[in-house]
């Protein structure tokens, strides 16, 4: 009622959601994680930033890079320089997206020639006229003699019992499990999305049979099954694998949501509208039909995120997590458990980070929430 | 009857019946069937408009989904232009999209709330001339638009920028665009205020005049009906009970039905 | 003519932002004898059911706000009232019938509860409660009351709703009865049933009505007098037959001509002319 | 009604025999398993398999047969509740899983409870202050306890009040003392509550953000519709509109949302079993997934999944006694 009349659905979505202070602030924390995490590196690492050294100036963090990271770090920031030049550069800015695809294809294949350093300097100790080192001058795989230390100004958030730098190990740490939050989500929407789109837009007997599926699936709890599969499985336990079957355990509430959606839109007019002009079943839910679910699509998945990272960090603790070259913060927590009488580090800066990234979650899908639900509107 | 009746219809519909299951028991068994349309015949004469008036739960609206095969027939034929074009399959009935088209009732939820009006009305184009090229549908949104009334700049806008009757309006533009011959109106104007209803069953009879349309005008409203239309059909209870002209039916009804309808319409 | 049964002074009512408020009612002002039926048309917007529901606060505040106006009924001030009497004031003198009888029930109680919770609110004294509801049911005409006390409303049509909702207000035997647009969601053959139950009701009992409707047609052998309502202001009032004969104001004038008249065929409808209105 | 109940009833075949069907896929596309069919000796997962398990094996799931024959045997299996021995230590697994069902089910059970008694009056107030302080606070602490890892809260608990370097007023692990065999039944029962209370604190308080939340949504659609105009119309006080007409609307999809939250909790003990040392269904499983003692494992499975489908069914039946529109159908 109060509302402009000229603003978009997204836009309205945005007023109502940064009206929500703690949602807000999830989101942009949820964001610095992201890109603490992408910048992981250049934070918490052995090689120095800047090092001069016998008049030469060189960049040893360069060195240390996977290809992955090399892709990332070419790749991201050049696909949003030219989305933000699309309307400049293009004639037809609409193709932009398109346009991007294809140079960020063309980087990924030339990049798969570059061959990665195997570079294991330490820049902390060897001299230089001058360097500068990362925040937190550890790698998360090396170990200091001093092993099971406090926080200290060396070592931020303490060490482990190998004498590994704590801090380091949650920055590089936050890649696997924000990973694991969103990839698994990722998989559980497709799946979701896909069930429920065809029970809720087809109905009667593929109805019949996917909500058949869906009380089976859910019949099943999810830490029983993903214990059960990974259990019996006998690959090793990667992170692939376990984001699967995060994903293929929880896509159940998605499926639920989408098929009520489907069902609640396809009494609506307008995809009458659309049939009646002769589109496509595929029309009809690709451009009318899922557009309008979308927001409460994306509120399960945010919640999903969130409960995702919980689920890998149950598994850490019973010994099932993966064997990821950098741990996440649910397999930091359950190792730190067992000094947790005397070093109480181990346990608490993991506990709090993956604390607060789970409640950014869940205060962003609160808020989308009560922006999205049309019934929870002030009358 | 109407007088000229030398000139073939445009719509001839004989027999036609839609039912719809009821499913009950533990099984969810067929036990019975809503006759929502029972046994209905009539025809439409090109450029001509027949009201369909009703009270809810009659069948009315049934009854022009039908046509535009939103809802299948049970039974009866449906021919259009001296073809029966109710068995048609969904593919061979598409080219007919193009010819019949429909108008809905509620301005709220007949226009996707995500699309832009073009994106809305230039659909239609898409669909049925994909050769088109998109400058090409911008121009014929936009002459679509000023037709039902709207300014060309409307064009990127969206629906909720528009009030009630601005996007009965769009709907129309929506129908308009693929060139139709036949548009069933189903109850177009009964979410209206009284002032915008004026203006869109004039708008109406304006295209009609324009373009030669053929309508077949369904609302609950006597007064509206006998204002657009040439004939009138009265239904209840999923039957025709009276079909005449819509002098006739005023000065003249014949069914109780009708004449009860007419005595609770509240005079001025 | 003693005090009037209800005074409403320059009442107005703003929603939205108080930056940029949305007038709602805008320097309302009217009145009513004990007894009179008086009408409100207007067109969606125009105010009119806001202004019912404020004739008891029953705006929820915020979004709404009371800026201006007083309203009296009985010579007492509603606008201040404490609301203890604010609630005895609801439903015991001012009843309520809504568009949507089927979204205004509550559909987890039977109708036999809601029309009890009504008297035991109101009427502490009444021994046969029981007795009493089967009364208010077959006063408005529903048969077997006994054995219907017992039903949820899904169980009803939308007119046996409405009649259980007249029922409801009735029970309390108000002194104005205020009926939001009644039988706007119904079918014009059970509209002419309720009309005709109101006009039958309003002769038995000596309680005012003030009827809110966009429809000109229902009015007409129905209110006493008529008030006018556009964007907020009423533009026109006065005794029904004068107004519909003789409108004053353009923007009824035009309100009445837009409507298509059952036997008088013009080639045309007439459109307001928005211009044309102050 | 009846017909409604029957229906409901019905529908749960086609689920059970999914249920079956996944469980025995989950066993026969197990890679030790997949190998048997194809024949080939060698290990299962580092344990070298001895040629009774694997004779085992075979039989309790037709290995050697065609998969629908197998299926159709298993099936049967099941309708005796058949689950075969624990390869550890070869007792039947359903003598197993009985010995231990009842304190699994006994802590869920009061997991529950307790969730909601505390969770529904939260989600209320949260929802009649909504946007305000209260609300905001609400929101904050609920979704504060379900972001913390059950094991960690667990671990936290401990050190605080169990055994300690702080507090030691409960106890730390098992579910009686050593010496409860000779303990009254008071004293008995006494020394299972203090030991019950850790555990059920650490599958309560994670629960209570979704039930909260719920009920808070669930008030908040109540809140918005016409009939309370209604009932404010009439003169009723505001706590009557509340408590009386908008709650027990709102309290009809609260009361069958139990089922939903079974799933969680059931996986809840098997984390909370294992830290507390409770010899319950969660532990039992966990364990034999560790010594990968399959026919324990299915049988669990299996178990756990019918009682989560049986609430689930209660809760269907429960929401068509409690909601009038179905009732009267």
């Amino acid at each position: 009622m109060n509302a402009p009349v000229d603003e978009s659905y997204s836009q309205r979505l945005a007023r109502r959601f940064s009206r929500d202070a703690l949602a807000l602030t999830g989101f942009w924390l949820i964001i610095l994680a992201f890109v603490l995490a992408a910048l992981a590196p250049f934070l918490a690492n052995n090689h120095a930033i800047v090092r001069v050294a016998d008049g030469q100036i060189s960049f040893p963090v360069l060195r240390s890079l996977e290809p992955i990271e090399w892709r990332f770090l070419i790749n991201v920031p050049l696909a949003g320089l030219i989305y933000a030049l699309r309307r400049p550069l293009f004639r037809n800015p609409q193709r932009g997206g398109l346009i991007v695809a294809v140079v960020v294809i063309v980087v990924q294949i030339a990049l798969a020639f570059v061959q990665p350093y195997n570079d294991v300097t330490n820049d902390r100790t060897r001299p230089a006229t001058f360097k500068l080192m990362p925040l937190i001058a550890w790698s998360p795989l090396e170990s200091s003699p001093d092993a099971l230390v406090g926080p200290s100004w060396n070592h931020l958030c303490g060490t482990d019992s190998t004498g590994r730098d704590v801090a380091a190990r949650i920055l590089h740490g936050a890649r696997t499990s924000l990973a694991i939050g969103f990839v698994s989500q990722v998989i559980a929407l497709g799946v979701g999305v896909t069930f429920g789109a065809l029970a809720g837009y087809y109905r009667r007997w593929v109805d019949m049979v996917i909500c058949r599926f869906i009380e089976v699936m859910e019949c099943f709890p999810s830490l029983l099954l993903i214990l059960v599969i990974i259990g019996l499985s006998d690959s090793q336990n990667n992170m692939i694998v376990i984001m699967a079957v995060i994903g293929l355990t929880g896509w159940t509430g998605t499926a639920r949501l989408v098929r009520g959606e489907f069902l609640r839109l396809g009494g609506q007019s307008f995809p009458q509208a659309a049939q009646a002009l002769g589109a496509g079943d595929l029309r009809v839910i690709l451009r009318h039909l899922l557009p309008n679910s979308l927001g409460p699509i994306l509120v399960t998945a945010t919640f999903g995120v969130a409960s995702a990272i919980l689920l890998e960090s149950s598994l850490s603790f019973l010994g099932f997590g993966m064997q990821a070259p950098t741990p996440s913060w649910g397999d930091l927590i359950s190792e730190g458990r067992r000094f947790i009488d005397f070093a109480w580090w181990l346990v608490f800066f993991p506990g709090v980070v993956m604390l607060v990234t789970i409640m950014s979650y869940n205060f962003v899908g609160e808020g989308l929430r009560d922006a999205v639900d049309p019934r929870l509107q002030v009358k | 009857m109407p007088a000229s009746t030398d000139a073939a219809p445009i719509l001839e519909v004989e027999h036609l019946k839609v039912y719809f299951p009821i499913l009950g028991g533990v099984f969810r068994h067929q036990v019975g069937e809503v006759k929502a349309v029972d046994d209905v015949s009539f025809t439409v004469q090109r450029g001509e408009t027949v009201g369909l008036v009703g009270e809810s739960g009659s069948g009315k609206t049934t009854l022009g989904r039908a046509i535009i095969r939103l809802n299948e027939p049970t039974a009866g034929v449906i021919k259009y232009e001296g073809k029966v074009i109710s068995d048609l399959s969904a593919r061979a009935f598409w080219p007919y999209r193009k010819k019949i088209q429909i108008i809905f009732q509620d301005p709220y939820n007949s226009l996707n709330p995500r699309l832009s009006i073009f994106e809305i009305v230039g659909e239609a184009l898409e669909i049925h001339f994909p050769q088109m090229s998109r400058a090409d549908r911008r121009e014929r949104v936009a002459g679509l638009l000023k037709q039902v009334g709207l300014q060309p700049e409307h064009l990127d806008r969206y629906p909720h920028e528009f009030s009630g009757g601005q996007r009965q309006r769009i709907g129309i533009a929506r129908a308009l665009a693929v060139g139709p011959e036949f548009i069933v109106c189903d109850e177009p104007v009964s979410a209206l205020d009284v002032s915008v209803q004026a203006q869109i069953v004039n708008l109406l009879q304006d295209l009609q005049e324009e373009l030669g349309l053929t309508y077949l005008f369904i609302a609950h409203d006597l007064a509206v009906v006998e204002h657009i239309s040439d004939h009138v059909l009265v239904m209840n209870q999923g039957k025709i009970v009276e079909a005449a002209s819509a002098e006739a039916i005023y000065e003249n009804p014949q069914h109780e039905y009708t004449r009860k309808l007419l005595a609770a319409v509240p005079k001025l | 003519m003693s005090a009037p049964l209800l005074r409403v002074e320059n009442l107005g009512i703003e929603f939205g932002p108080a930056d940029a408020p949305v007038k709602a009612v805008d320097g309302v002002s009217f009145a009513m004898a004990a007894g009179e039926t008086l009408a409100v048309v207007g067109e969606s917007g125009s105010g009119k059911s806001v202004t019912a529901l404020a004739l008891t606060r029953l705006l929820a505040t915020p979004p709404a706000r009371y800026v201006s106006g007083a309203i009296q009924f009985q010579g007492r001030e509603v606008m201040t009232m404490p609301a203890p009497e604010l609630r005895a004031l609801r439903g015991k003198q001012i009843a309520y019938i809504f568009q949507e009888p089927s979204s205004s029930l509550n559909p987890v109680f039977t109708i036999g509860y809601q029309i009890r919770e009504a008297i035991e609110q109101h009427r502490p004294e009444v021994r046969d409660v029981r007795g009493e509801i089967v009364r208010a049911l077959d006063l408005v005409g529903i048969r077997d009351a006994a054995t219907r006390l017992g039903d949820y409303p899904h169980q009803l049509s939308g007119g046996m709703q409405q009649r259980v909702m007249i029922a409801m207000a009735l029970a309390c035997q108000p002194n104005l009865l205020v009926a939001d647009e009644p039988t706007t969601a119904l079918d014009v053959t059970i509209q002419k049933q309720i009309m005709d139950l109101l006009r039958e009701l309003k002769s038995k009992t000596n309680m005012a009505i003030l009827l809110i409707t966009h429809n000109f047609g229902l009015v007409s052998d129905f209110a006493d007098r008529v008030v006018v309502m556009f964007r907020g202001k009423i533009v026109e009032s006065g005794p029904t037959a004068e107004v519909l004969r003789h409108p004053q104001h353009p923007y009824t004038r035009a309100l009445i001509e837009c409507v298509p008249k059952l036997g008088q065929k013009q080639r045309r409808l007439k459109v307001i002319d928005y211009a044309g209105i102050n | 009604m009846t017909t409604y109940i029957l229906r409901r009833l019905l529908l749960v075949i086609p689920t059970l025999f999914g249920i079956t069907l996944l469980t025995f896929l989950l066993i026969r596309l197990a890679p030790g398993n997949a190998a048997l069919i194809k024949g080939q000796t060698g290990e299962n997962g580092g344990h070298a398999m001895t040629a009774e398990v694997r004779e085992q094996t075979i039989k309790l799931y037709g290995l050697d047969k065609d998969p629908l024959t197998a299926y159709g045997d298993w099936l049967v299996k099941l309708a005796h509740l058949d689950f075969g021995q624990s390869l550890v230590d070869h007792r039947p697994v359903l003598t197993k899983i009985r010995e231990r069902i009842g304190l699994s089910v006994s802590l869920t059970g009061s997991a529950l409870v307790l969730s909601y008694l505390i969770a529904v009056p939260v989600g209320i107030a949260a929802a009649l202050r909504r946007g305000q302080r209260t609300d905001r606070m609400i929101s904050f602490v609920v979704f504060l306890l379900y972001s913390i890892p059950t094991f960690v809260a667990a671990l936290v608990l401990i050190l605080l009040v169990a055994g300690g370097d702080y507090l030691n007023l409960l106890p730390m692990y098992g579910a009686n003392s050593i010496d409860a065999s000779e303990m009254s039944g008071p004293a008995w029962a006494w020394d299972r509550i203090k030991h019950m209370i850790l555990p059920v604190i650490c599958l309560t308080y994670g629960s209570l953000a979704s039930i909260s939340r719920y009920t808070r949504v669930s008030m908040l659609e109540v809140l918005g519709q016409d009939f309370l105009r209604t009932a404010r119309a009439k003169g009723l006080s505001e706590r009557r509109v509340i408590f009386s007409q908008a709650l027990r609307n709102a309290l009809i999809p609260i009361v069958t949302v139990f089922a939903m939250e079974l799933p969680a909790l059931i996986g809840g003990t098997i984390i909370v079993e294992e830290i507390f040392t409770l010899p319950g269904m969660g532990q039992l499983v966990f364990q034999s997934i560790e010594a990968r003692d399959q026919f324990v494992i299915m049988g669990v499975v299996t178990i756990s999944a019918f009682v989560t489908l049986f609430g689930y069914l209660m809760a269907d039946i429960l929401y068509v006694l409690v909601d009038p529109r179905i009732r009267f159908e």
